[in-house]
């Protein structure tokens, strides 16, 4: 294997964020899975929109408000195009947790009912687990779950035994899982989810920023994900979903825009995307999240992935060094996303990230948003470190002496 | 002279052709621009698989009333297979004048509505 | 009555988008309600935001992730304390369409049932009439609306009547119409309706930017406006609740940051304002609004008023000058928000805007988002001047102008 | 020195005084602290009107155990009425810490669970 730095991507200087100093230090950010920092071109986009271009979009007819339009509009196909999805299917809301949302009320109230089940997963983020058990209570539904097996991942067969009960609904899971980093087979997920009349939802929050996503190949019918952990700005969601069933589907925000005609009495609503996107939209946020996906599609894809790979089998190496820390999720890097969540004996995974803190170096600790997954794992909380483009090698060395600096200071 | 509010497209403005209502008739449809809430209604009459007259209905604005009148006089006598087959350019071209991305709505309302009332499709022509 | 130009606030050169030249010429905005425009610190501090004080909110321990939460709490109480709110019951949503959604569902489905009726005003903007039909229709209640008058006035008397009548629940209706101007005298309206045993909403989306607003004598319920109105960017909207209403009602969109702890088949919900803000929420946008109600405090909200009542009673003064031209809504600028909306005889309002932007003005044409009222009115559309902090006298000159030239363009 | 991770504070996490169960009891909670799901709950016993006797249990960092540690031998013999009143800034300086703003829910939580447990309130002490 060629050393580490050999395959990095040299791209800090584009973050103005590193230029920041902490007590003297620099900034050493692994909490990408947290949110993403954001380049100086996703930030001038921004302001730039709102200093030069800003006006309502859609219905406007002077100068000002069709430039803010065409911006817009641009930026969705942006969006789109970085997916493989098409512009109009492609629907811009506020993070991914109301794309899931949207899906659990518009989708889930009219084609889940008494008797129905939907299978997640115990990998879910809470944005794909509470919008579940509220839509199950509503409509005397199951919510049932796929389990996670010792290695951290979903058992195909499993998939297989759940949907031959004949009851599963929609199948909702996690691209790449935060907390374990496991990848799912998505595409052969959703083929048999097809192949058993359910619908899929995929959360891609965490798969979208760090590896190509194609959804022609994936064959999800619905496929979210959240422009913060993208290099985007925040305020910015994207749900893709298939035509027909985007059409079929009853709005779930209504109001401005989202409309054909409105009466006393009724309303009748507008053309894909707006059905889905009612009010003002974050709009200087969909042209920064443009800007975003045009930044990364410009590393390339599958740079970003074999350097974030590369970071993270280096970290996966350096971290069982340390005494006492044991990672959970796939022990190889080529089957896990860009992050490592761990326990270290006789430390809290609040103190480990409070003890990372002093060394400069930016970890989480907690539940991660998947407290069911946590009680799988028989822990209470992790600490997580997490790569993005902007990281080196030098950043998993200072994570792991901070740890070790950390277990002097609890006596171990 | 005006670009876009030239003096044939004032002309069909305040006096537009074919404007009105056809009964009987064998095909209508009506749709709205959601942009402005305009209505424009399309009453057809059809003889031997092509449209023998038509009457528009409805209110919007100078653009929209002036390519429902113009294409008012093109659409008479068309086969409905024809019709069918009518693209935005072919209505933007008819219209002569340079349309923005923001009243290129208004242009297209009338091919979208007889488009519709012809084959039940109720997309924008593209 | 001293000149115009006496009242005019001079802050023109602090919002950059009036720098810009389109075609050589300078911007004339009269379209502040649609969207304001930007001073360049709210744009500063989005862009320092999102360059130097990113991370996630609410589970970081590390300085950077504290910092953020900082900001962004510290946003939260900048925009209570603008309006006399609480900041414990000031929930941040993407818009305001969100925020009257979020009440729809979550008090609207817990409180409303066959039998009941909500009542609106027939000058509501969609946004404030759609999520009602939505949820009567699927409770089986009623919706009713309170009649507008010939000078775009509701009746208290007739509020009374509909009160009287014993079955409504909540009385939704904004505080400045977008399309009348009228300032509905909500004070009276509250004490009414809550000595009627009814809730109130009060859609504050265009009076908020305009009008100093103090809660706690309106005695609203629910009150809710849009960050991008008023000054702060796209992607943040603001709801208040009276707090034993936002305890009790079940949260709306559900996820990540808005549970207490979450098992398998259920979760219990984390205290307030969190219960309702699911998912990441938009940070650096809140930071931004929080930074432009500081730059509104700083003119003095009676300064703004002051400054756009002057506009409004010159620009009313002037349209009637223009041949056939007819202004709807209160004819006192003292009764009405900083706009106004008008036909023109024999030109469409879509292209009366198309002839104001040759002339460089821009202002909005269409239904504003306000069918049923376009109805009320016997009008398909109108057009609509609306100013802002940064106009002057001399923006309502070049709107008369281009009317005369427009005119005349249709030889009229 | 460690500013936050003191001798005393590894002390009390390592060694917590107070921690198990308490059977019979006459009052309990049970709390999470919503940042990182940790769970501490309580059992009190009471005789006139004070606390007798409480333990703690469940999981959580050093500054939510040592700070549960610490408060519990201030606890007993308090009166029901005192603990009532007790707020943020007691616990705070009774750590004897600094606290940072994200770490003040881990200081607090016992604080929480105790108030609870005696006066039903679940608002965080302030
Ligand atoms: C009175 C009123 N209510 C609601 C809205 C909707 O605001 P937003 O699109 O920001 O949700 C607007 C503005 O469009 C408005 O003027
Ligand atoms: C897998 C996954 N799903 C959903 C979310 C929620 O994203 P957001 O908070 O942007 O809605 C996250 C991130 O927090 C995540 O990692």
């Amino acid at each position: 294997m060629p050393p580490v730095a050999e395959r990095t991507l040299e791209v800090r200087a584009d973050f103005p964020i590193f230029a920041r100093r902490f007590d003297g230090r620099e900034l050493i950010y692994l909490d990408s899975g947290a949110t993403s920092q954001k380049p100086q071109v996703v930030i001038d986009a921004l302001a730039d929109h709102l200093q030069s271009h800003n006006a309502n979009v859609h219905r406007g007819v002077y100068a000002l408000a069709q430039e803010a339009d065409a911006a817009y509009e641009e930026a969705r196909q942006k969006v789109a195009a970085f997916v493989g999805a098409a512009a109009e299917t492609t629907i811009f809301t506020k993070n991914v947790t109301e794309a899931i949302n949207l899906i659990a009320y518009s989708w889930g109230r009219a084609n889940v009912g008494a008797g129905d089940a939907v299978l997640i997963t115990q990998m879910e983020h809470h944005a794909n687990i509470v919008p579940w058990q509220v839509l199950c209570r509503e409509r005397g539904a199951t919510l049932r779950y796929l389990e996670v097996d010792e290695r951290g991942e979903l058992s195909l067969e499993a998939l297989d035994a759940e949907l031959a009960r004949g009851d599963v609904r929609i199948v909702a899971f996690a691209h790449v899982s935060n907390v374990l980093g496991t990848i799912n087979p998505v595409a052969e997920m959703t083929r048999r989810i097809r192949a058993a009349g359910a619908i899929s939802l995929v959360d891609g929050a965490q798969a979208v920023p760090q590896m190509g996503v194609d959804l022609g190949s994936l064959g999800a019918d619905f496929y979210a994900w959240t422009g913060h952990k993208a290099l985007g700005p925040t305020g910015v969601g994207v749900l893709h979903g298939r035509r027909e069933l985007l059409e079929q589907m009853e709005p779930f925000l209504t109001g401005g825009d989202m409309i054909a005609s409105v009466d006393f009495q009724s309303a009748s609503w507008n053309e894909l995307p707006y059905k889905f996107e009612a009010g003002t939209p974050p709009i200087a946020e969909a042209v920064g999240l443009g800007v975003a996906v045009e930044y990364l599609s410009g590393l390339g894809m599958e740079n970003v992935r074999a350097h974030e790979r590369a970071l993270t089998a280096y970290m996966l190496e350096r971290l069982v060094e340390v005494p006492g820390l044991r990672v959970v999720g796939p022990p190889e890097a080529e089957h896990r996303g860009a992050l490592a969540s761990f326990t270290l004996e006789g430390i809290h995974p609040h103190d480990v990230a409070e003890l990372a803190d002093r060394g400069g170096v930016c970890i989480r600790a907690g539940h991660h948003c998947a407290q069911p997954l946590m009680r799988c794992l028989g822990v209470g909380a992790t600490a997580r470190a997490s790569v993005g483009v902007y990281n080196e090698a030098s950043d998993i060395d200072a994570l792991v002496s901070a740890l070790n600096a950390g277990r002097e200071v609890f006596g171990l | 002279m005006d670009d876009l509010y030239r003096d044939y497209i004032l002309e069909h403005y305040k006096r537009p052709k074919n404007f009105g209502e056809l009964d009987p008739h064998d095909l209508e449809a009506l749709e709205h621009n959601p942009l402005c809430g305009d209505e424009l209604g399309v009453h057809i009459r059809v003889r031997d698989g092509r449209i023998e007259d038509l009457r528009f209905h409805g209110h919007g604005c100078a653009i929209s009333q002036a390519a429902a009148s113009i294409a008012s006089e093109e659409l008479k006598g068309m086969s409905l297979k024809d019709v069918a087959e009518l693209d935005a350019d072919w209505m933007i071209d008819l219209l002569g004048i340079p349309v923005s991305a923001t009243r290129r709505k208004c242009a297209l309302l009338n091919l979208k509505v007889v488009r519709g009332a012809v084959t039940g499709d109720r997309a924008w022509p593209a």
